[in-house]
């Protein structure tokens, strides 16, 4: 199997579903003959014709609002959004329409689409190149939140969601492309090819949502967590020396919670980590949750380690990251008594 | 060289509030048959004068002119009026319904039925309608069962929504007319995707939409039209100015600096401005809407100049911020009997036969509540399965709602 | 003191305001002439002038926009969005700029604004007038989240939120505007005349921001709540004789942590209250919270009452409306062993 | 009756792409001097014409000629020359300092320096500016401190902005510069709004704003125009066209079915297409809107016709997509050679003195930027304390920030 990084991962799903459906069309800011700005579409008008991946203007209010429409005729559309801290204006096309359209028209019609969009810090791109917007869109009822950490799951996850019948936002942790990060900024980038998790089907295959996977076992405390953390979790283990068992949830609705009960009602104790900002982050969501299914088998309050509430800002990125030592650290004050 | 003049701030205001005397003088309102029709491949820069104009069909006679006319038959023409008084009836009823308190919630379109009521004439029956919360007579006109239409607002057993949506917020793909929002403007650039769709797919469906002159300050207006433009997408968009938005008059939408139909001009779209109370002129700027559409040369933007004849919805007292005989002093009068007085000018109708029509269709609206009532209404009778209300969220049931219907159902 | 209902009392509050600073001015659809669809700025115009209190165009966008402009000017503007649920067409400006523009210019700027809006179901509005996005603008740094669930509150926190130099979302329970709503639909509505919260000054004072309040006094288990299901948590309590203290957080950030605190380490257990979507609603946050602060005085996992994870839907709006039966209910659960 | 044809969806395509030989033949170059200057208080429906053709004031021989020529005196003109050149010289040396990873990101605004420069002569010292990221001409044509712009693109001790935003996100409250925004568009109607409130005030400043062509097709331009028509905010809103949007040509946002000046006819307003490249056009048509809106007769849109000489950014290789020598062909040439010709041609300048002012102001930017280095740069030297990334979420720190911090600190 070839190894991939992120960003040839995703390409190649999109080249598959490209291949494979007619339907499928892939739209967004600079997507088309430059291939988007990560380079996640190179290629792919070239290859695919024009109609099938193309350039649209700068509007994130028109491109969900464009596609929707496209998922009601019946095609597939794949849209990028070309950071994640540029989705607000399409914020209400996803949350007033495409997340309940099926609802309301009790089936009549739906959407079946997928918002693909990088999000997360770590690469200097200051408060609006930076941001992990997912808890809103985890409080809306009506789509799901997908979240890959590596390019295995990175392409088996997005031919799911495109093939979803629901929409689905595919959020991309921009700091992974090309290279796992354990959250040492000061230490050289691993490339993909090392990790095993890079090895990646050329075809079709797919990643179920709503299925967590146990990035790391462990025995002592579980960590909850999705994304870039994943890799700065399971650092944060190794480094700290603790028996943790770090699961990457993957998808965040609907999220897996056979898979978090399991792994808590073992360990007893529970830690949860995200980048996006602590108050009403999707860590408070996984706090209630892991709370209210497994209190009796707690030892410790859940401890939540996440970006502080304030704004990105540019150059505290490695005092607001939560990196290895913030991790280690609430491992460590989940282990108490 | 600085002006040291103050600045003060504009706010627009309307000409009449409640206890004024309604005077539309300053609505110009040319003649009927004057403006030529242009072709349809016409360049959209050589159609600015039609933004600033109004095309109208029907002159003070009744009489049909112009290279507008569209020359309709005697049939389609009666086909077009029996739906509009079909409209006005069901609305009449609704409202009343509302009244007594056997629904939430009604949103009459009386004065406007022909903006929508012309569309389904003009437009082909399995062309994709992305309306807004007014355009009922699209689907009386198409044939939508009226029960449904009801049983709808009734939130009862049959209600095809399985009672999720306040009422008059319907939807039937069978039928080309997508689930209405609460969220305005949010259907106008769906609709271009829809069309844009079309064109991706090679087909020859089109698509429309409609908007009100209030709704046109949404962004969604903007993305609409641009993207419209930009992609060439196969869709008529349409303005219903109605004059008001709730309690504003258009002058806060914009109207007063310059037409809606001209919005277009910026984006390279013809913008067409059309008399919304002539069935016959509103016929055929869709036509030509739809010929133009139709044959690959992209959108069209029509304001439908009409006015909102009731209060905005059962919700809503029109009194309370506008003379209350507005509507008797508006320049184009009603759309139905502008209709009707047209048919008889031309011998192909008369009052004996309107007044069997009103009657007829006024009793079979009140058959057809009886019937839905039959079934139940909001506050009476079966209702859907409280459980349904967990269904359609997502496709499959995930595991979370699952547990919140067994929580509910306990 | 006069009896005033909701709607009077703000009316009263952007009174007072308008009369002692010529900086404040109010802008929204049909909130000028007409008085507001809720009546809430009814008479303004005629009293304070046009240019006080005026209609806006609709776009919700432009007129968070253009508020920002003029708070950066030095104004105090009080907008009005019609409904709650259709703030999306707002949230980038409210997001992207109202939240970050002090923090983003080191305090160079600033934008002392105040976003009013009627949210919260219990009217049979359907899905599009029926929602409670709190939980939207919790997550969101730099914005403060104020819910009055009293007139005399209401007109306090109002005048609070005018003249606070941070953006303010002030978020108005629409179903007790006229009277408190306990929660029983099938009962007569009372006025608010009969309730002491009724009793509004008439003049200026304010309700400081970051304050709960003990809406109930009880020791065997703590509800936290806010808007209208604060009456309905008091209601529960009254029907299942439970002596439950009822917390009326206020403001939900800055939330009033020691009072949380006080009050769960009293009681031991806790119940978390809101008619928002239950998944990543700020019930969670709550949570979260409680377990992080109380954890050892915890007796019971916290149980958190919310709207089920659907749209609002219309003809079931009392199955999906938390009622005080479910409310009873988890504090039952509450107080098992 | 129904066109059987079948549809298919238009993408628009620029005519040239890596390898192409660059041919803007298809731009239509006017001469200079042939339109005439309308009354400041001229019907915006009469200004029309405005928005298809192009203001130019400098001809060939680089003659000012026209009815448009502000006839500005020699020392306006170098000044304007000299900003220009000292913008210039800045970006130069700070795309370099990025390419040594000094800083980690930059934006050159290089063949587009009269569309700020000009304005900062044309609007008065405290009008109100709510600037894209391309607009650092403003901050220098007004006389802010360079230092201080490096100091915040290098994060150090000095920087304004305390470490907190990506390099030239500049803010300056003092010098009628609003904190840039990383989203586009939500500028341009905060600045209607700040000019409404000062009609409100019965002040006598205005705003200006400025957006990317690309960028006008998000919600917040219509939004602006909208507004600013309604209630007739003092605004001057500015559409920097310099055909591309990153990647994106200008066809992508619409460019190809009408100019974005003629966006505003729909919304009533004067839409005033200049070309961006002539300092005295661009000075001319500012100046005009400026009178315009300062005697109340409300807001301008400004078409900027010019072209992005670099990359979007340093995160950009424009050579992916485009001809690398197209801004050679640009017909409309450098705004900086065009303005040293003229100043020659009236015999107010020399070759010589170029030299000079391009040596001397290479020289002063690179003295500044080692001041601004030996105070840090974002690798080296100090930092603002990291507990300053608490402050200004709030204006007081409320409890959960104040522990977080403590959190960080320990
Ligand atoms: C996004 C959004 N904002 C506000 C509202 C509240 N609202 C419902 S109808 C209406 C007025 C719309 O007027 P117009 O667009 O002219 O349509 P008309 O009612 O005249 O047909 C408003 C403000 C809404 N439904 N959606
Ligand atoms: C809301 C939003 N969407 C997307 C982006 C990403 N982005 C940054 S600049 C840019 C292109 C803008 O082009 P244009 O408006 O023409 O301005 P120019 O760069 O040419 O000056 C894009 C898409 C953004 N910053 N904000
Ligand atoms: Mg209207
Ligand atoms: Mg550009």
């Amino acid at each position: 199997m070839p190894a991939m990084n992120m960003i040839q991962a995703l390409n190649s799903a999109l080249d598959v579903m490209l291949a494979r459906d007619p339907d499928v069309l892939i739209f967004g800011e600079d997507v088309g003959y430059f291939g988007g700005v990560f380079r996640v579409t190179d290629g792919l008008q070239k290859k695919h014709g024009v109609a099938r991946c193309f350039d649209s203007p700068v509007g994130e209010g028109g491109i969900v609002g464009v596609a929707i429409g496209m998922g009601v005729y019946g095609l597939r559309p794949v849209v990028e959004i070309q950071f994640a801290d540029y989705i607000y204006p399409a914020y209400d096309q996803i949350v007033s329409e495409a997340a309940r359209i099926r609802y309301r028209s009790a089936g009549d019609f739906h959407v079946p689409l997928t918002i693909r969009t990088p999000y997360g810090g770590g690469i200097f791109g200051g408060q609006t190149h930076s941001q992990s917007p997912e808890a809103l869109f985890t409080h809306v009822a009506g789509i799901k939140t997908v979240v890959p950490s590596n390019p295995r799951d990175a392409k088996g996850l997005l031919i799911s969601a495109i093939e979803d019948d629901d929409p689905v936002i595919f959020l991309e942790p921009k700091r992974i492309y090309n290279g796992p990060f354990e959250g040492h900024h000061d230490r050289p980038v691993q490339p993909w090819s090392k990790h095993p998790l890079s090895e990646v089907p050329e075809g079709h295959y797919t990643v179920a949502l709503g299925e967590a996977a146990v990035a790391r076992a462990g025995a002592a405390v579980t960590v909850l967590t999705y994304g870039t953390m994943v890799h700065v979790a399971i650092a944060a283990a190794e480094e700290a020396d603790i028996d943790a068992e770090v699961i990457d949830l993957r998808t965040l609705v609907p999220v897996d919670i056979g898979a978090i009960v399991k792994s808590v009602e073992k360990t007893g104790r529970c830690v949860v980590a995200h980048e996006a900002t602590l108050t009403s982050g999707y860590g408070a969501e996984l706090c209630a949750l892991v709370q209210e299914h497994c209190f009796y088998h707690l030892e410790a309050p859940v401890q939540r380690v996440a970006g502080w509430d304030t704004p990105y800002p540019h150059a505290f990125e490695w005092d607001y990251f939560p990196g290895p030592a913030r991790i280690a650290e609430a491992m460590r004050r989940a282990l108490e008594n | 060289m600085r002006n040291r003049g103050r600045l003060s701030l504009h706010i627009p205001q309307p000409k009449h509030r409640p206890g004024d005397k309604p005077d539309f003088s300053n609505v110009a309102v040319p003649p009927a048959g004057t403006l030529d029709r242009p072709p349809t491949d016409a360049k959209a820069r050589d159609l600015a004068p039609y933004s600033y104009s109004l095309i109208r069909v029907l002159d003070e006679e009744a009489k049909a002119v112009g290279a507008w006319n569209p020359r309709l038959d005697a049939e389609a023409l009666r086909k077009g009026l029996r739906d509009m008084v079909m409209t006005r009836a069901y609305d009449d009823r609704m409202y009343r319904a509302q009244r007594q308190g056997k629904i939430s919630f009604y949103m009459k379109s009386t004065g406007e039925e022909a903006t929508s009521v012309a569309y389904a004439s003009a437009l082909e029956r399995d062309d994709m309608c992305f309306p807004s919360y007014r355009q009922q007579g699209l689907l009386i006109a198409r044939g939508y069962p009226m029960i449904d239409m009801m049983c709808q607002c009734y939130s009862n057993t049959r209600d095809p929504l399985k009672g999720r949506q306040l009422p008059i917020m319907y939807s039937s793909r069978e039928y080309g007319f997508f689930t209405i929002s609460g969220n305005l403007g949010t259907q106008f650039p769906q609709a271009v995707g829809w069309a844009m769709a079309s064109a991706y797919k090679g087909g020859d469906r089109i698509a429309a939409s409609w908007i009100g002159e209030g709704a046109t300050a949404e962004g969604d207006f903007h993305h609409a039209l641009n993207f419209a433009s930009i992609y060439r997408a196969p869709v008529i968009l349409n303005v219903v100015n109605n004059q008001w938005a709730i309690s504003s008059y258009q002058g806060i939408a914009g109207g007063e600096e310059s037409t809606f139909a001209s919005r277009a001009i910026g984006y390279g779209l013809p913008g067409l401005r059309v008399d919304g109370n002539d069935f016959l002129a509103v016929y055929a700027v869709a036509q030509w809407a739809a010929e133009r559409a139709r044959s690959n040369r992209g959108a069209t933007l029509i304001e439908l100049f009409t006015y909102r004849a009731e209060g905005h919805s059962t919700s809503d007292d029109p009194d309370r911020y506008r003379p209350c005989d507005e509507w008797k002093a508006w320049p184009l009068g009603d759309p139905v009997d502008r209709l009707k007085r047209h048919l008889i000018a031309i011998g192909a109708w008369s009052e004996k036969q309107h007044q069997a029509l009103t009657e007829e269709t006024a009793m079979l609206v009140r058959e057809t509540q009886r019937e839905a009532e039959a079934i139940g209404t909001l506050s009476e009778g079966p209702k859907p399965s409280k459980l349904t209300m967990f269904e359609d969220v997502y496709r499959d049931m995930p595991w979370h709602l699952r547990r919140q219907s067994k929580q509910a159902g306990a």
